[in-house]
């Protein structure tokens, strides 16, 4: 198959599953989802050769060139992305597969809305154009808040609802901010418009021209900011995060945020290359660094487990914003920008592990509180593993990926001598290690000797075995973000492809200040 | 159609577009009623989109495109509209709440019902 | 005399919208809007797009507005509790309100100052060619004159494609999000009536007529799937309203054929285009298009009916 | 300015005032019936004089027929719509005897 069939696939497939799985009869309906899940790997493994061989990919729908039609674009960052939702999506689908079964009446509303999201996800990650990649967002924003909603109990629904508004007000001012750079520039091409961008943002103060061209990317970065839940415009994430199904909360974490922050890096490193962006990326930076700290303070302090999963999630989203302004410096963008793609790839993987083992040990110990988790180390071995293993790679220990990541962005910080951005690099390491320390700590209290007044039954104060397609995509994910530390030449070659012009090889284009 | 277009009444329709804006800002902040905010959210979208177009027809000649992206914007916000109120739907039924303090923090952890001491 | 009507046409949309948002009563807040959906369609219409104002009075007055009113009626069953208004939120309404509008216009006039300056110096600055107009000059070499059908189907038909997939996630998510309760009969109108027989006779085959006219037209002039799907909907609304037809927990087969109908049709063409070695999305001609917009309006429509009732499906009759 | 313009300003003219004397009555009438009598009786004429005018002023047979079937149709949707919320009103209110010309005072 031609590579270029795998780029369009990768969003098609999913779509044709969640039709079939629409029509299929319960019985059948396991089969388009288990067929998505083997053939989104399947495709990659035949796009990534070619985009790694032949450099980025660029697909013309239809036939039809920029502006007129919408490009399918895969480079090194894009594939990095499609390989997490392939990894990450496909090991919180095979938990799912437990806990929501397809054959249910409500899997046919389920299992639809997860091949939607996939799609959807697959759509933004490979969409060059503003407007398809609007759709993608409302796609992902819809059926993410459904399956949050799945549950159905009060907490889930009032999380839905807010995230739900948000989300719409999120779209809506990215839609002005389209509005304003198509009336501008007149395409709607995320690359195509850099130049336009770059003559109209780089020209003399306070001309219309610039103030209409800066102000589109101003509405369009708080959109994000939102979908990205970076600190402070992270409130509708923790409970959001926490009330999901737990193979749900998996891919919101692990995937769905990162779409804000993959767009933010489209957006500030592409569209908007050609501008001085020195200040918006000590913006950006200064709110990452915020919420590196306070994520990681609010997880210290959090009473469930899930909770303290949702608020390390804020916190590693920071790290993610460190990079802009980590590639100012042109000898430390190579290192900030492979950092970057660490991160994105190391927390995706890991987050989703944690999710999932927090989940696996939500239903094994009967509660979500970290006060209940005692015994845990007896009676959940492979689910609080897993969580300590996922915990390692947030925390930057050695050999995980989190610790490339981190080491790689401290690198980049270090050649730069920006000791701000090192201090919290490491401040967020230390509390990583800290509230990854508190739930294992709880874990391996021997249970009090039941109460005399204690309501709970006692099998809950014990806990019960849970079923292996709840605790071992937790595992498997968990110690693929630790080894992927040891195994990251691919990652780096991949990331290689295609890099933001100020961190590709050409210094001419990246010696900014 | 020319003469309709002149550059007059694509004025009126700017202002008219920044003013719904406005009010839909106005409206979703000030809402109480989730009813109400999914309105002012209807109004402000239907300001975007009309801003969207007044914008790209400069100079005079409509501009499909942006016809096309507005045609495709109504759908998606119907869909999300008939969605949101569907989970309105089912939060009034399960808490009889028709609100919500979207812009506050997340609220206190709520009592696990496994710790309700007798 | 045509800027007094647009200017007309402005204040009465500034003014509705306003009452849809300042008033105290919810339900005279929905009847705003409605009104305020017809305005713009005429709006629409103004600015030279009719597929828009068609678009408009169906959906975004229509359908919307049917839907903010169902759900109001099933909201008020019982007397919402009050809350006090006094929420920072509502403190600064006023002033972003105001402040946002001042931006938009700013840099709306300010779109307006570089059209001058382009247009006038269009000799001299190279003017970026905008989609639009690359879609005009492209319009001679299409079977079809309506330059928005051919952006929705040929040139970016790949948009349209995600966007049936959101109406989809929507029909899907109000599923899963209502649970497995009962889909709540819209009981109203009732059906015994004989005038409302007589509307219904009347009406519906009429809309099924105007629904297929909107789509044989699109083509060529305005109209389209989109518009044509929302009209046989808003019939399908008539039968829901009045009885005749009822919401049931889950689709049978021939109704989940119906909403996936669109999709599949459409990603069909898509695919199958890479068989006789075209790109994908390259629709292979008129007969293309009208077999996708067929698809495309009667998922639409079925989507758009069951989002009203509120139901996995349909079934004739009452219970 | 030529006889059918003439015709069609004169049309639109009458065409106002019926709509305003509609508005007059929804406004000012005490209660549902007879608000819905001002209404639809009004303004369906108003919407017929518009319709002609229309009609004249586009000389085309099609649009006439076109703006005909228009007429009817709002005919009979106001028809209906105007028995319904009376229905409705009198469900609301039962002891109010509902047609207004049976009363001589306006409820307070």
């Amino acid at each position: 198959m031609p590579s270029h069939d795998a780029l369009a696939l990768l969003v098609l497939a999913p779509l044709l599953a969640a039709c079939l799985t629409v029509l299929a009869p319960a019985a059948w309906r396991w089969l388009p989802v288990v067929g998505t899940l083997v053939a989104l790997p399947v495709l990659l493994a035949i796009l990534t050769p070619a985009v790694v061989g032949g450099g980025t990919l660029v697909l013309a729908l239809a036939g039809h060139a920029a502006p007129l039609g919408i490009h399918l674009r895969a480079d090194g960052l894009a594939l990095l992305m499609l390989w997490l939702v392939a990894l990450s999506g496909g090991a919180a689908a095979v938990a799912a597969l437990r806990s929501h079964p397809p054959a249910s009446p409500g899997g046919g509303y389920f299992w639809p809305l997860w091949l939607l999201l996939l799609a959807g996800l697959n759509a933004l990650f490979v969409s060059a154009d503003l407007f398809n990649v609007y759709v993608a967002i409302e796609l992902v924003s819809l059926s993410a808040i459904a399956l949050i909603a799945a549950g159905g109990q009060a907490d889930a629904l009032r999380a839905a609802m807010r995230y739900l508004l948000l989300a719409m007000l999120a779209s809506l001012a990215y839609l002005l901010g389209v509005a304003l750079l198509y009336a501008q520039h007149g395409s709607l091409d995320l690359y195509q418009l850099a130049a336009g961008v770059a003559q109209a943002g780089g020209g003399p103060a306070a001309t219309p021209a610039r103030a209409a061209t800066l102000t589109a990317l101003s509405l369009i970065t708080v959109a994000l900011l939102l979908k990205a839940a970076v600190f402070p415009l992270h409130m509708w994430l923790p409970q959001a995060h926490a009330q999901a199904p737990g193979p749900v909360s998996a891919v919101l974490s692990a995937l769905v945020v990162k779409t804000g922050v993959y767009l933010l890096y489209r957006l500030w490193l592409w569209t908007a290359a050609g501008l001085d962006t020195a200040a918006v990326a000590t913006l950006l930076g200064g709110l990452g660094a915020a919420a590196v700290v306070y994520g990681s303070l609010a997880a210290l302090v959090q009473v469930q487990i899930k909770r303290v999963v949702a608020y390390s999630t804020v916190a590693q989203l920071g790290y993610l914003m460190l990079v802009f302004p980590l590639v100012g410096d042109p000898r430390a963008a190579p290192g900030a920008w492979m950092g970057a793609g660490c991160q994105l790839f190391a927390h995706g993987l890991a987050k989703a592990g944690m999710f999932l083992a927090a989940a696996a040990l939500v239903h094994g110990m009967g509660s979500g509180r970290l006060d209940r988790l005692a015994g845990a180390d007896k009676s959940q071995p492979i689910s609080l593993f897993a969580f300590g293993l996922a915990g390692v790679s947030l925390m930057g220990l050695p050999p995980s990926g989190g610790f490339l990541a981190k080491w790689l962005l401290l690198e980049a910080a270090w050649m730069q001598r920006a000791w701000f951005w090192m201090a919290v690099l490491l401040l967020g390491s230390l509390l990583a290690a800290a509230y990854v320390y508190r739930v294992l700590a709880a874990a391996f209290v021997t249970p009090p000797a039941a109460a005399p007044g204690a309501a709970a039954p006692a099998q809950s104060s014990r806990g019960r075995p849970v079923p292996l397609s709840m605790s071992l995509p937790a595992l498997l994910l968990a110690m693929a973000s630790v080894a992927m530390g040891l195994w990251v030449e691919p990652l780096l070659e991949m990331l290689a492809i295609g890099p933001p012009p100020s961190v590709g090889p050409m210094p001419a284009l990246g010696g900014r200040p | 159609m020319s003469l309709l277009m002149m550059s007059g009444s694509g004025a009126v329709y700017l202002l008219a577009a920044a003013g719904i804006i406005g009010i839909g800002v106005y409206g979703l902040l000030s809402a109480d009623h989730l009813l109400r905010k999914l309105l002012a959210m209807n109004l402000l979208g239907s300001g975007v989109l009309l801003l969207l177009v007044t914008l790209a027809s400069r100079g005079g000649t409509p501009d499909p495109v942006s016809h096309a992206l507005v045609l495709t914007g109504l759908v998606v916000t119907v869909s999300v509209t008939a969605f949101a109120l569907a989970l309105l739907d089912r939060l009034y039924r399960e808490t009889g709440e028709i609100r919500i303090d979207a812009a506050s923090d997340d609220p206190p952890d709520p009592a696990d019902p496994a710790d309700a001491k007798p | 005399m045509t800027l007094a009507l647009d200017a007309l046409l402005a204040l009465a949309l500034l003014a509705l919208a306003l009452g849809a948002v300042a008033g105290a009563a919810l339900f005279r807040s929905i009847v705003m809007f409605i009104v305020f959906g017809v305005v713009l369609a005429l709006a629409w219409g103004r600015i030279g797009a009719p597929d828009l104002a068609l678009a408009e009075a169906a959906i975004g007055a229509g359908l919307t507005g049917a839907l903010l009113l169902v759900s109001y009626r099933r909201l008020v069953r019982t007397t919402p509790r009050r809350t006090p208004r006094s929420r920072p939120a509502a403190r600064l309404a006023l002033p972003l309100g105001l402040l946002s509008a001042a931006l938009v216009l700013g840099l709306g006039a300010s779109g307006f100052g570089l059209e001058d300056t382009t247009t006038a110096g269009a000799g001299t600055v190279a003017v970026p060619s905008t989609a639009g107009q690359a879609v005009l000059a492209e319009m001679a070499s299409l079977p079809l004159d309506n330059p928005v059908t051919a952006v929705l189907l040929i040139f970016r038909g790949y948009d349209t494609l995600l966007e049936l997939t959101v109406l989809l996630a929507a029909y899907l998510g109000a599923r899963l999000a209502l649970g497995g309760s009962p889909p709540l009969s819209a009981r109203s109108a009732p059906a015994a009536l004989p005038m409302v027989g007589a509307l219904l006779a009347i009406v519906v085959p009429l809309s099924a007529l105007v629904s297929l006219h909107l789509l044989h037209a699109g083509s060529d002039a305005p109209g389209g799937a989109f518009q044509g799907g929302a009209v046989l909907a808003a019939a399908g609304v008539l039968l829901v309203l009045s009885g005749r037809l009822r919401a049931i927990g889950s689709a049978p087969t021939s109704q989940r054929l119906l909403l996936v109908l669109g999709t599949l049709t459409f990603l069909g063409f898509a695919l199958a285009a890479r068989l006789v070695g075209a790109a994908l999305f390259t629709l292979p001609g008129m007969w293309a298009i009208y077999l996708i917009e067929s698809a495309l309006l009667l998922s639409i429509a079925l989507t758009l009916v069951l989002l009203f009732a509120a139901g996995g499906g349909l079934a004739w009759g009452r219970e | 300015m030529g006889l059918n313009d003439i015709a069609s300003t004169l049309l639109l003219a009458v065409a106002a005032f019926f709509y305003l004397a509609g508005t007059v009555g929804l406004l000012r009438f005490p209660d549902v019936h007879s608000r819905l009598h001002a209404l639809t009786k009004a303004d369906n004429l108003g919407l017929l004089f518009v319709c002609l005018a229309m009609a004249l002023l586009s000389g085309s047979a099609r649009v006439a027929a076109l703006l005909a079937v228009v007429w009817l149709l709002a005919l009979v949707a106001s028809a209906v719509s105007a028995h319904l919320v009376a229905r409705r009103a009198l469900q609301f209110d039962p002891q109010a005897p509902a047609p207004a010309e049976h009363r001589a005072e306006p409820p307070a």
